[in-house]
Parts: structure tokens; sequence; C-alpha cells
């Protein structure tokens, strides 16, 4: 038997002006399972609270409605004070008679009437409302952070700083990602390596911070404050406790042509080796493909020469899991290959090179040492061509569809380095925009075209070809001179598009985190939540969620650190119980609410079901984790049985509504 | 580029004093010129031009003749570019060149259109405004 | 065909590959067939029959079947895999559990049609060049073979099968049908006359549930109709609207599920055309967001589970047809 | 065959909004006191695609003249992707009602921001309008949930 209390506030005259509110309750107070129907001054105020406890105590309730302002407004005020009383929460209503009545309406007749059915709508859903409770679910007090470039870097220590534990797992042998293959960076040009070094020494050195390189996720379970990782640590055939690093290894290794992946596979390395020189964790490790020891038995050599004995040809794949309260995505990028470009001969010509590739020919522990010469006559380039937006803002499939955002900052450095040190050089750029929002950025790329004399050209180039005398021939358009241009250029640099690394998608897979068409990770909310994800508990660092240059990369880790410091600062986390719950026995496990979970909430279950004829059946249905289901409802309507349903939002007291009003 | 004529293109820069670097191509000055129509080469290609060194086409254009040298387009340019004083000085070269093509007075009557402000009149008011 | 079915059931009976067998069987008349499940040889000679009468889809009763022991034959007709895939995708049936034979489709023939010729005592049909001539216990009655098509195979979508262990005939391919033609007619009516077809055609239903019992896509543990926490709790005849809701509400239930087998306007006994509705939301579907047909594959995403962020608005509709 | 009692009629009019935009814009057409037809009623819901078609029906076949959907604009919803399984559910359902002849002018779906106070109240004003131009509904309601 319901008793219901309904209490009709005045605000003042901000109501009472225009709703009859002596009338409202009157009219309400005749309703069914209405016991006590009062009006009040100010029904927020200390003593209209007051009003609402004593009658919840006197009366017994076992809801009460408040017609008063927006529930956006006090529904928290009420609800605490009647959890005070004793009552349940989720037992009251809001009446909304002030935002959306007596401040829109004029007419105290008709203010009146809606008033009255605003109130009965209130009643009818009260009536089917349900005692929820909150659940607590405990947070485990240790972060996983999956990239160690550095934006897994910078999170990593962020939240190493303020006293928890992180775990980063890199799927390369070091840390340090791309920045680590930068030569220098815009808009200061100090160099990369030597403010990216310090930061990966000092995540090494972290004693909160432990760092599995040449590791990958390979399964996640679990929600936000208590995910299971599993974790694969590949053979890397040396003992990571032993190895020293001091590279005799890499240095007796006789298979020497190894394409050298650091240096963009400009020059070789050895089978087993060290990345760089600065790599983080500075230990070796033996390249399968093209380990001879490994792929046919017959070498040896590394072993022989370790002093410390660290080389273990039998090393296997290990798997380890561990438990995570929160997960920093931050997987970053590569760039696209310019091999289906064919207008611009990257596979016919050596001289044609992609920007990432001139990085390491201008850099000092590049293949030339830092001097910039042509890859196939190793010499110097007199004139040089870029090309921007190979790739991006591209809708064939050969690229991307988005602006790559780093690349026309990263050529104006490149343009300035190569004047500033070759002054004899002539430096072209052909470009469809040229893009430098941020700080110091447009007058950067000013600098270039002032006073550093590059040639910008708005125009893009159509056709690039390798000449016999090794000049190669670009051909492109100047649309602001109406006219088609033939240069004979040395070096020819494409600005490639940047996609996000290709274990992004099975990650997010794994996660059941959102991720768009072009594979970047999908934010909480574009504005108000753009390091989050939707799935609680899983944040955005880097590359991994859209283009971006290093300060912001850095700005954002840090502001995932943030957000994953405040999961892990809190002991428990207190769930909305306005979540969906299935019902077992109508589900029909059709998985048709689990397709429109935004936040991967819904798991099934096989469940053991007693017949109304005693036999047992086995049966396929869903289930809601309350942890992580934010109550949006998508799936109560996907379901076609009516087995999901909302607490606190029910169908049935949502059809209670629509009939109040419509009577 | 520097096929063409590195030479004139210095004079140009000389005697204009304009830095045609600063040009960032909004198009400005040609949004703003009111003998936009006469042109063939408007103002932005002007300073373009000239950034290409194509100082010749410039010289042999009437438009250095159509150009009101209002300094519309030096109030407005944001980079204080000044492509007014680039034709200025286009038509200092054109009419600085030896033989043929010296202005005589007897050809101005001719020259002059109805329709537009008496050019040499409204380049004196500005130029010697101040 | 009906002798190589029950030969190749024989088969698999003997060597234990399946233990069950369903088709169809004979009931009363002899055009009066009917889906049933056979245990042994013996039944399956006396009682199998596959002719042009066997419409029925088997695709539901299999979601029951399928959770008994042992693996039951199964013959489906090219429409029918449809619906056997679309149950698959949704975790209804246990694929493990059914051997499917694919048998070449219809047309198959609808016996309501030649009775309304005034055709009764039927005994058997044949088709003789695209003349239908039935024996009746009063004497051969001859008419068009093409009139007597059932309505589901007049506009059949394909004679492809899209899953099963082996077929007996050809595989064939996916047609193109006129099967929108009827909805276009309609969108192209006016408002008020769309209005009055529905009123006449709806205002006929019995609420028999024929339709909801026979339909491939209604496999619902508990129907909304029937459960009285739904809110739309509705078993029997009411009244003029009670209808309308109810044929709405079942066919935005099976939209993107549907498959399209024409089985819910075979069944009515009132001949309400109730495929048009599913017709409706599988054209609309197609026309907004691309071709899809349900049961095709078991990968593609229902339409209705998925969005894009450049759908259009519901405003569409005002720019479509008739007002 | 309605303009007789056109005049007289005060349309029902049930609006669902979803709790993190289009209720807070409505709050906010309150707060800037911009006015709109009393007849408008505001059902509060998370999200818009929680508005499951059968409340639609549910409201029409209850005497309902029009329903008003309102939502956050594609692309900014609290749930991410929420409003557009909304819209895909909502055109279908609108194609199918106009497909069995209901007016199309009784079914609405708006994007509303939290910030679109005016917007909202605008949309109520129109809508009523144009349901209370198309008169009773009579062709989706319920005989027997006819107010006596």
């Amino acid at each position: 038997m319901n008793r219901i209390g309904v209490f009709v506030c005045h605000c003042g005259t901000n109501i009472a002006s225009t709703v009859d509110v002596k009338a409202v309750a009157e009219a309400l107070s005749h309703e069914r399972g209405v016991v006590i129907s009062q009006d009040y001054q100010y029904m927020c105020s200390e003593s209209g609270q007051n009003l609402v406890k004593n009658a919840i105590k006197e009366h017994n309730l076992t809801g009460v409605v408040i017609c008063s302002c927006s529930p956006r407004m006090h529904e928290n005020t009420f609800r605490k004070a009647c959890s005070e009383a004793g009552l349940n929460p989720y037992l009251v209503e809001i009446a909304n008679i002030r935002e959306q009545c007596s401040w829109i309406h004029k007419d105290i007749t008709t203010a009146t009437e809606k008033a009255v059915i605003l109130g009965r709508t209130a009643i009818a859903k009260v009536t089917l409302n349900t005692p929820l409770t909150s659940m607590e679910s405990p947070v485990v007090k240790r972060a996983l952070v999956i990239g160690g470039g550095i934006a897994g870097i910078q999170s990593a220590l962020d939240i190493a700083e303020a006293g928890f534990e992180v775990d980063i797992v890199e799927k390369e042998p070091t840390i340090g990602g791309k920045m680590a293959q930068i030569d220098k960076t815009f808009p200061t040009l100090d160099c990369a390596a030597c403010i990216l070094t310090p930061k990966m020494v000092e995540a090494s050195q972290n004693e909160n911070i432990n760092i599995y390189s040449f590791s990958e996720v390979s399964d996640v379970k679990g929600f936000v404050g208590n995910f299971t990782v599993k974790i694969k640590r590949k053979a890397r055939y040396v003992d990571e406790t032993k190895c020293t690093g001091c590279g005799l290894c890499t240095e007796k290794c006789p298979m020497k042509k190894v394409p050298n992946e650091f240096n963009a596979g400009l020059d070789n390395r050895t089978a087993i080796y060290i990345p760089f020189a600065q790599a983080v964790p500075k230990i070796a490790t033996i390249d399968p493909n093209y380990c001879m020891m490994l792929k046919n038995g017959k070498c040896g050599v590394c072993s022989k020469v370790c002093t410390a004995g660290a080389v273990d040809y039998k090393q296997k794949d290990e798997f380890i899991e561990k438990k995570y309260g929160a997960i920093v995505v931050a997987t970053g990028y590569n760039p696209i290959s310019p091999e289906k470009f064919d207008e611009y001969a990257y596979s016919q010509c050596p001289d044609v090179v992609t920007s990432l590739e001139l990085e390491r020919l201008m850099n000092a522990a590049g293949p030339n040492g830092g001097t910039l010469l042509r890859p196939s006559d190793k010499k110097h380039p007199e004139k040089i061509v870029f090309i921007q937006c190979v790739g991006s803002r591209c809708d064939d499939d050969r690229g991307k569809p988005y602006c790559s955002k780093i690349c026309c900052m990263y050529t104006a450095k490149h343009a300035m380095l190569i004047r500033e040190k070759y002054p004899d050089t002539e430096v072209y750029v052909f470009y469809i925009d040229v893009r430098t929002p941020g700080k110091n950025f447009d007058e950067f790329y000013r600098r270039a075209v002032e006073q550093y004399n590059v040639h910008y050209i708005k125009g893009m180039v159509g056709k690039v070809t390798p000449k016999a005398n090794g000049k190669i021939e670009v051909q492109g358009s100047d649309m602001l001179a109406d006219e088609q241009l033939r240069i004979d250029a040395d070096l020819v640099v494409l600005a490639m598009a940047i996609e996000p690394d290709k274990s992004a998608r099975p990650l997010a897979t794994m996660l059941t985190t959102q991720m768009d068409t072009n594979d970047f990770f999908t934010e909480a909310h574009p504005k108000l939540r753009p390091v989050e994800s939707a799935t609680a508990g899983i944040f955005l660092s880097g590359v991994c969620q859209g283009p971006k240059d290093i300060p912001e990369t850095v700005a954002q880790a840090s502001a995932a650190a943030a957000k994953a410091i405040g999961l892990l600062c809190k002991n428990s986390i207190t769930c909305n119980p306005c979540v969906a719950h299935s019902d077992e026995l109508m589900c029909n496990g059709c998985s048709a609410c689990e397709k429109v979970c935004p936040y991967g909430a819904i798991t099934y279950e096989n469940k053991e079901f007693r017949m109304p004829d005693r036999t047992v059946a086995v049966r396929r249905v869903a289930s809601v984790n309350p942890a992580v289901c934010q109550g949006c409802g998508a799936c109560t309507v996907a379901c076609p049985s009516g087995a999901m349903d909302l607490n606190g939002f029910s169908n049935s007291q949502i059809m209670a509504e629509v009939d109040a009003i419509c009577k | 580029m520097n096929s063409k004529n590195e030479n004139l293109k210095e004079q140009v820069l000389r005697a204009s004093g304009v830095n045609v670097l600063k040009c960032m191509r909004c198009g400005k000055c040609s949004g703003t010129c009111p003998a936009y129509g006469e042109m063939e080469y408007h103002p932005h290609q002007f300073v373009y031009m000239i950034e290409k060194g194509d100082i010749e086409k410039l010289m042999n254009s009437p438009s250095i003749y159509r150009c009101l040298t209002c300094f519309a387009c030096v109030d407005r340019c944001p980079r204080g570019v000044e492509p007014a004083k680039a034709v200025e000085a286009v038509r200092l070269m054109a009419v600085r060149k030896q033989d043929g093509n010296r202005l005589k007075p007897e050809q101005i009557p001719d020259m002059l259109d109805e329709d537009m402000p008496q050019q040499a009149i409204v380049t004196a008011l500005r130029k010697y405004r101040k | 065909m009906q002798e190589k079915m029950k030969q190749r059931a024989k088969e698999l009976l003997a060597d234990g590959t399946v233990n069950r067998v369903m088709g169809w069987k004979k009931g009363e008349f002899g055009y009066d067939t009917t889906p049933a499940v056979f245990r042994s040889a013996e039944e399956i000679d006396k009682y199998f029959v596959c002719d042009d009468f066997t419409n029925s889809n088997l695709s539901k009763l299999l979601v029951k079947e399928s959770k008994k022991d042992g693996v039951i034959l199964a013959f489906l007709k090219p429409c029918d895999t449809y619906s056997f895939n679309q149950l698959l995708k949704e975790h209804r049936i246990d694929r493990e559990k059914v051997y499917i034979i694919g048998i070449p489709g219809g047309p198959k023939l609808d016996a309501e049609i030649i009775k309304s010729k005034g055709i009764t005592g039927i005994t058997g049909v044949k088709n003789v060049n695209y003349t239908l001539v039935i024996d009746t216990i009063y004497g051969e009655e001859k008419m068009p073979f093409y009139e007597a098509v059932s309505v589901k195979c007049k506009s059949c979508k394909s004679k492809k099968h899209v899953i099963y262990d082996e077929l007996i005939g050809d595989d064939g391919d996916i047609l193109e049908s006129d099967r929108f033609d009827e909805v276009e007619k309609l969108e192209n009516m006016t408002s008020r006359e769309r209005f009055d077809f529905w009123q006449r055609e709806l205002s006929k239903c019995i609420r028999c549930n024929a339709c909801k019992n026979v339909c491939p896509a209604c496999t619902c543990e508990k129907c909304v109709f029937d459960n009285p926490k739904s809110g739309i709790e509705n078993k029997a005849v009411s009244d003029s609207f009670e209808e309308k809701l109810f044929h709405i509400i079942r066919a935005f239930h099976v939209a993107g599920r549907c498959t399209d087998c024409g089985e819910c306007s075979r069944v009515c006994p009132q001949n309400i055309p109730l495929h048009l509705l599913n017709r409706k939301f599988i054209k609309d579907i197609n026309s907004l967001y691309g071709e899809y047909q349900a049961g095709a594959d078991l990968d593609t995403k229902n339409p209705l589970t998925d969005y894009s962020t450049d759908d259009c608005e519901p405003s569409i509709v005002h720019e479509r047809g008739v007002e | 065959m309605q303009v007789n009692d056109s005049k007289n009629f005060e349309p029902v009019i049930a609006a669902f909004c979803c709790n993190w935009c289009s209720y807070a814009g409505a709050d906010l057409s309150g707060t800037n006191r911009l006015s709109y037809p009393t007849n408008v009623k505001i059902i509060r819901v998370p999200c818009s695609c929680r508005v499951n078609p059968m409340f639609i029906l549910r409201a029409f076949q209850r005497g309902a003249d029009g329903v008003i959907i309102c939502g956050c604009h594609p692309g900014d919803c609290h749930y991410t992707s929420g409003n557009y399984f909304t819209r895909r559910r909502i055109t279908l359902l609108y194609s199918m009602l106009d497909f069995l002849g209901i007016e199309r002018n009784r079914t609405r779906l708006e994007w509303v921001s939290a910030a679109e106070g005016a917007k909202f109240a605008s949309v109520m004003e129109q809508f009523t309008e144009d349901v209370r131009k198309l008169g009773p509904n009579r062709r989706l309601e319920d005989l027997r949930c006819r107010k006596k």
C-alpha cells in the first residue's frame, strides 16, 4: 500500500505568483495513495526539509513528491533529507512547477491546471519507484600505461609522482617511442633527445614505475577500479636481470645486415641489438628473424662474448597477470606507407624520402652522423622539395580523410634547419594550406618564409620523375601564379599522413572502448571530457586519440594522469544505482543490448534454469555490470523481449507518466 | 624561379623598400583595390610575381598605369607589405627604361579615362599629403 | 525430389549423424501440410512429404529442437536459410545440433487461392506447362499455375542457400525482386488513403496471434504482449487501435531482423497483408542506411543497433511521398 | 472534419526530454521566462535513446495529440552514442506512422542543447501550433481510453 506525501513549494513568489499552490496541494491530496499534501514557502529551506522529514516519520511515507524547482536544482537536497529521515533516497520524485510552469506561464488558471498534471505525473511515477542502493566497488591502487612514448612516459611519471604504482607496457625493446627518433623539436628547435632521454631515465629510476618493455597487452577483463590485465612478455632471448647493456654482443654479432628500424631502415644493425645508445632499459634483444643461432642453430657468438651470461636462446614468451585500477592508453601513431602513392616515386628513387627518414638523415646519431646527404650517392642536395599532405586530407583509400596536424610545423622546421645549416640549398614547400595554430607556431612558419627565404608554393605536386642524371623532376602547380612548375630537385621529402598504431584496434576491443572510423580512440565527450574514454577507468593520452604535437601530447598525458590519479585516490567508487538490469527469465540472449552499449557493461553467461516442466535448461542470458553501466537506457529499447529495464526510469514508470499526462 | 631576371627583381625591391616575403597571400590588397577590375595583374599578383622575379611581365602590363596609388592596399595589408609601393617601383622601372615608352606630356590627354580620377593628381595627393 | 530427400534422411538416421528429421507431413487434406519431426525410417516412409504445398518455414521450430539431445536434420528452402542464419546470429539456435540439407525453393502454391476460385475437394495438383491441373473429388479442374502461387513466392528475393551442410539439387542466385512495388504503391497514396487502407485491413484482425506464432523473428522467451509488466500486455482482440498498436510494435520489434520470409501474411486467416509493414521497414532501412538483408550473413550489424554520425534526420519523412 | 472544434481545441502534448541537454534547455527557457504553451508536459528520461517507440504509441493511444522527443545534438550525447540510435529508431517509427496514414506533424524529433532555452521555447510553440492545426488525434487513439 502506497503512502505518498506531496509537498508544494511556493519558492517565495516564484511559484506562488502564477500557480495557486494551495489549490495544487488540495487537488493532489485526492490522488490515489496520497496521505498528506502540504504547501510551504521555501521547501528547500531547513524548516521546509524538516516538514518533509517529519511527515515521513509521522505518516510512515513510502514515497515523496516535491512540487518545486527543477530536479537539476534540488533533487539531491531532497534525496538527502529523505535519506536522513529513513526513507530510501530514490523514493523521491520532483515535479518541476517552477522552470517548466510558473516561470513560463502567465495565466493562473492554466498554470495551476498544468502544475496539477505535473504533480499527478510525479505521483504516478513515485508509486512505481523502488528503493535503490548505490553499490560500492573497490579500487586497485595501481595504474597501467599502455605505450611508452612521450605520452606514456609523461602519464606514468605524473601518476608515480602522486604516489601510485604504475606499469608501462611497451611493445618495442625500449621506451621513447617516436620522439626518440626525432632530431629537433618545433618551435624552439631544441634537440628532442636532450629533453626526452632525461625523462626516460627518470621513468626507469622512479621506484613507483615498472617498465615492461618488449611486451604487449593480450587480454583485459574487469571494470573501472578493478581491471585484470594479461601482459605478454615477448621472448628477447636475453635475461633482463643479467644484461648490463655493455654492447659487446652487438659489436661481435656476425649478422650485420638487418635494416635498422630506429634509423627508419636507412642503415643496418646487428641481429642482437640495442635500439639506440640511450635506450631504456638498456638491454640487448635478439631479433629471431635474423639471428642465425635461432634460425639454424649455428653461431652462438653473442652467448660466448657475454661476460654476464645473459644470452638465453631458449627463452619463451611469458604471460603475467596483474590487477589495475586505471588504464591509460598511449599507443601512439605511425606514418602511413608512401608506397601507394606512385606519383611520388618513393619506391623508385632512394632520394624520395619521408619526413621521418629526413629526421634520421639530419640527426647526429643517424646514418650520416648529422650531415645531410642524399641516400643514393651521399652527395649534398642543393635543391630540396617538400610535399605536404601526402595521404592527409585524402578521401580515397590510399590516405586518411583527416589533417595530420603536425606536418606543417615539422616541415617548416626541416626547411629552416636546412637553410640555416646549408644556406646554399634552395628549399621549396608545396602545400595546400599552411596550418599553424599554436603558441609561437605561425611566427615560426613566417620566420621560415621571411628570414630563411623558404619558397612556399600553394599547390600540390602531381608527378615526381627520377632522371638519369640523378636529378628528380618535380612537376607541380603554383595556384597563385596559375602555372605549372617543374623543378629539378636533388631530394624530395614527403610529409606522410600519420595513423594510429595498428595495435590500437584490437586493444580497443579488449578495453571495450570506442573508436572512430580512423581508429582513433573516441573521447567520452569531445569538449568536456577529452581525456577520458566513454568506458570508465580508461584514459586517453597522446596521438591515440587524435593527431597531436609534442606539447599537446604532454598536456593530454598529464591531464589523463590527473584523471587517473583522481580515480586511484578513492578507496572505492560509488556507483549510480540508476542502471540497467536484465530479467534473466525473459532474456533471449540475442546480444542486441550488448551491441548498443557504449560502455561494454553487458556480458553474457550460460545459466541453468529450472523449467516449469522440471527439466533443467541452459540458456544464454545478459548480465549488466552495475559498476560500468552509466544508465543511458539504449539497451532497454534494443531489447525485443523487454527483459532489459532501467532502474529509476523503468518502462512501467515512464508509461505511468505518459498515462498521467494524457489523462 | 631564378631563371627570371634577378637583377630587375633586386632593383624593384630596393626602389620600393618592400619585403615581399612578408606576404602571406591573404589577398586583402586585391580585396580592397578600387581599380581591381581594370587591372591585368592584381595587387597580390604584383607582390607574388615580384617574389618570383617576373618583373618584365609586369613592366609590360598596362596594370602599372591602372593603379590609382590610392594606398588602400597599403593601409589594409595585415603584414605591412605595401603593394602600392611595389607597383610604383615597377612603374618607375618602366618609366626609367631608355627609349620608347617614356611618357610624353602630349600623350596624357589620350590616356585619360573620364570614369577614373586623374591618376597623376590622385597619386600626388596621396604621396605628398603629409 | 521428395524421394531423394527421404532417402538421404533415412541414411543420415541410419548412420547416426542425426537422431531426428524435421520436414513436413500431410494434414487432414492433401494440400494441408504441416511441419513435423520424424524419428524413424518407418515414420518417414509413411508421412514425410515435400510438395507444392510445403510452404512452412521450419527455422523457427529449430530454436526449441536444437535445445534437445542429439542432432536434428532439417530441410531448408533458400528463404528458410535466411531465417536460420538470423536466428544463429542472435544465438537462438545451436548450430552444432542441426544438420541442414538445402533444398530448392518454390514457387509453392497457396491452397486458399485455389479454393477461392470455387475449386473444392482438392486431392492433388500437377503443373503441366504452367497450367495447374487440379484433381478433385468432383473431377479435374484447371487454372493458370502462376495464379495459384503463394504471395510470398511471387516476389521471391533469393534462390540461394546462405547456410547448409549439404544440398539436394542446385544452389540458385539472389534474385531481382519486385517485392517493394506494393509498398511503393501505398507510399504514393495520400495520407488519408493510407489510413483508410490500413484501418480497413487491420480492423479485420482477430488477434489470433498466428502471425506472431509463425514469425521466425518472434522467438522471445516471453513476448511483451504476454507480459503484464511490459505495460502493453494485450492478448486478445479489443478494438481497432489495439490492433494497430500490436502490429506496429510487432513490426518494430522485428525490424532489422525480419528476413522477409512472408510467413506472417501467409498464415493470416483474415488475409491482412502484414508483410507490407515489414517490407516498409526493410525498404526504409535499405534506402536510408544502406542495403541490408537480415540473415544473409552472421557478421553485418543490424542497422538498428548501429549508426553513422551522418544519418538522416526523421524530418526526411516530410520530404518523401505524399502527405 | 475537425475544423469546427479546432477553435477551442487544446492539444495534449507529451515531450520526452533527455536529462543532460534538452531538459536543461527547458529549464533555461524557464529561467529566461521564455513562454511556451501550457499544453506541453515534459517527461524526463536519462537519454533520448531511452525513449521506446512503445512510449510514443502509448501516448497516442491514451489520447495525446502530439509527441515530441528532444535530445542532445548529434555528437554531443552525454552517453556518446545514444542519440544516434534514437535518430535511427525514431526515423523508422515516423516513417512507419506516416505509412499507416498517421498525420506527419504529430511527431517530431528535435535536438536542443542545454544552452538553447530560446530554441526549446520556439520549438514547443511551433509544434503546439502544428498539432493544433491538425486537430484532435483520432487515427491512433484508443477509444476505450477516451475521456469521459
